[in-house]
């Protein structure tokens, strides 16, 4: 059904998509594109929605709606600048003393998936990603920002950065699990706009899975 | 053997069972329980690779075959009457959840992934440090996940260190039998840790009679077990 | 309008969120939040519609429909594939029913020590610690990213849930289980050979919590 495809792209979009784009993805004429969003947006926009769909000339998106501005604003505030959380408080320090350090490798260390947490990090400009290239996934470091916000030149300058940083639990962890490391990256391939698959890419049969 | 079966395919011992059961074409039964345990425990003798960190769960559903077996063998062994049927009652669970991961699977292959949004819109990346954070805090939460860390990579070590393979075991017992032409199963398994070791050393002996490098003799039941080397054996 | 919050909430979230969280921020108390959200949710779980509301316990998160699954997989070029090793899907069925579960339950059925395959789950994202404090040992569930790659709006929806999650013959069997007497053969042997219980586990419910 045409409407709910096109809902669905607004959705995941969550910008701008003309006419012209949603009726390619869709595989349907523009007109009949017209037509769906005019009745998708009869459904969203009444008083009570939280969510709307905005039209400027040929464009359409799916945004919240203005009596909820507020709300969602300080939301979004509370989640890049409100306290950090124990896990990521942990997460942060992994990668002060091990970093750059690799997705797989922190969430060895770990023994969870950091996918979010990450990603949180990043957009408070606590953690930065190096060295990502067609080949190589990301590995993840501390900003300069952290590093001057600890008060200290570098993180060598950590306590017990060398004897904490190549303990030798860490290092067998990592040895551990050297296999399901590699399959990992895939993971990490996001839409480029911003939309999430669930992250269940499987490296092939790993040595910490038991047979 | 009459069954071709690769260990690849099988995660653990019930799916073992349950594959053993359906080659005979036989529900899940005590009955068919005690038919398949020969090609269980021939299973295991056949295959040293079974990692030894599964080993020992392959090693409990053997002696609770080894129990079925001898309860139908021996009806009016009575002991623990109340257990008999434990094993087929979990298998019969297990069989139920294995069914509905194929169901899963299939769920999973027709690829309905839901798809949400990863990132917060119009967010500007700033720079919004945890303020209470200090660097003595911070070495606090990397022992403590170092510490966590202690759990994990020693306990594969302990696994391996403990579980006894039944090839080293029948390495043993064939050493112990090549020095004394005769000796006790009880004194064999005097030391033995764990029940599974002593599991392990009854699997090794029926293995030694079913190659015939020893037979062995028991006057009553519940007296002990003596193997004798065969080209010892008194004529 | 407490609805109208929640939805925008939800949409502008890049995470899964928990009935507590939307509490928080909407200023409610849970249990309107709870009935809230089941009144979105009917609106929304609708063939015709092309978006939806997952629930994964009290974590609810809004996604495409998955009847949409292919065309928003194209349009945001997504390369899941959605291989599962078979000890995977296993462990993922027994906890997707039964969840959330202790280890030592889910040994039970299975047969097997299960803690490197939790492990591993939790390292991909696909099962998730919950409810551990000092004196409980974690359960396990699955995460709101495995309940969005079977399609289905909660694990309430998979084929036979309630006669799987409740089966007569499971509470026996735990029953029997949790007696040290009588019928522990797995449980005790994940003990004698060493392998007792790592607490792999986080008192944190990765998924729900990044901030």
């Amino acid at each position: 059904m045409l409407s709910q495809k096109i809902e669905s792209i607004l959705f995941v979009a969550a910008r701008p998509m003309s006419l012209k784009k949603l009726a390619e993805v869709c595989g349907a004429d523009k007109e009949e594109v017209a037509k769906a969003v005019e009745e998708i947006a009869a459904v969203y926009n009444r008083d009570e929605r939280g969510v709307r769909i905005l039209r400027n000339g040929s464009d359409v998106q799916m945004s919240t709606a203005p009596a909820c501005s507020k709300l969602v604003q300080d939301f979004l505030k509370d989640e890049t600048t409100g306290e950090l959380t124990k896990p990521s408080l942990e997460t942060l320090t992994i990668v002060a003393y091990r970093g750059p350090i690799s997705k797989p490798e922190l969430e060895q260390i770990r023994g969870v998936n950091c996918s979010l947490i990450l990603r949180n990090l990043m957009l408070r400009g606590l953690v930065e990603a190096v060295g990502e290239t067609d080949n190589a996934p990301a590995s993840y470091r501390v900003t300069m920002d952290f590093v001057r916000f600890l008060g200290v030149s570098s993180v060598e300058e950590l306590p017990e950065y060398d004897k904490l940083r190549s303990h030798e639990n860490v290092v067998r962890i990592l040895e551990m699990a050297q296999q399901p490391a590699a399959g990992q990256a895939a993971a990490g391939t996001a839409g480029e706009s911003g939309a999430a698959a669930p992250a269940v890419s499987e490296p092939e049969k790993s040595s910490a899975e038991p047979a | 053997m009459a069954f071709a079966v690769r260990l690849e395919k099988f995660e653990g011992p019930l799916d073992l069972l349950l594959e053993l059961i359906e080659q005979e074409k036989m529900d899940i039964s005590q009955v068919s329980l005690a038919k398949v345990t020969d090609n269980y425990l021939a299973y295991l003798n056949e295959h040293p690779d079974i990692p030894p960190e599964d080993l020992a769960d392959f090693l409990v559903v053997a002696s609770r075959l080894l129990l079925i077996k001898s309860r139908i063998l021996l009806p009016f062994l009575n002991a623990g009457e109340e257990q008999a049927d434990d094993l087929e009652s979990q298998l019969k669970i297990y069989k139920e959840y294995l069914d509905a991961s194929k169901v899963i699977q299939a769920m999973i292959g027709k690829r309905r992934f839901l798809f949400v949004h990863e990132k917060l819109p119009h967010v500007e990346i700033g720079f919004a440090p945890p303020e209470k954070l200090g660097t003595g805090q911070m070495a606090d939460l990397f022992r403590a996940v170092l510490q966590r860390l202690d759990l994990i990579v020693r306990v594969p070590t302990a696994i391996i260190e403990k579980t006894v393979s039944i090839h080293e075991k029948i390495k043993h017992i064939q050493e112990v039998i090549a020095r004394a032409s005769s000796l006790s199963f009880r004194s064999l398994v005097m030391n033995a840790e764990s029940r599974i070791e002593i599991v392990v050393s009854f699997l090794a002996l029926l293995e030694l009679v079913k190659e015939r490098s020893v037979s062995v003799t028991q006057d009553k039941l519940f007296d002990d077990i003596v193997i004798n080397k065969i080209d010892a054996v008194p004529a």
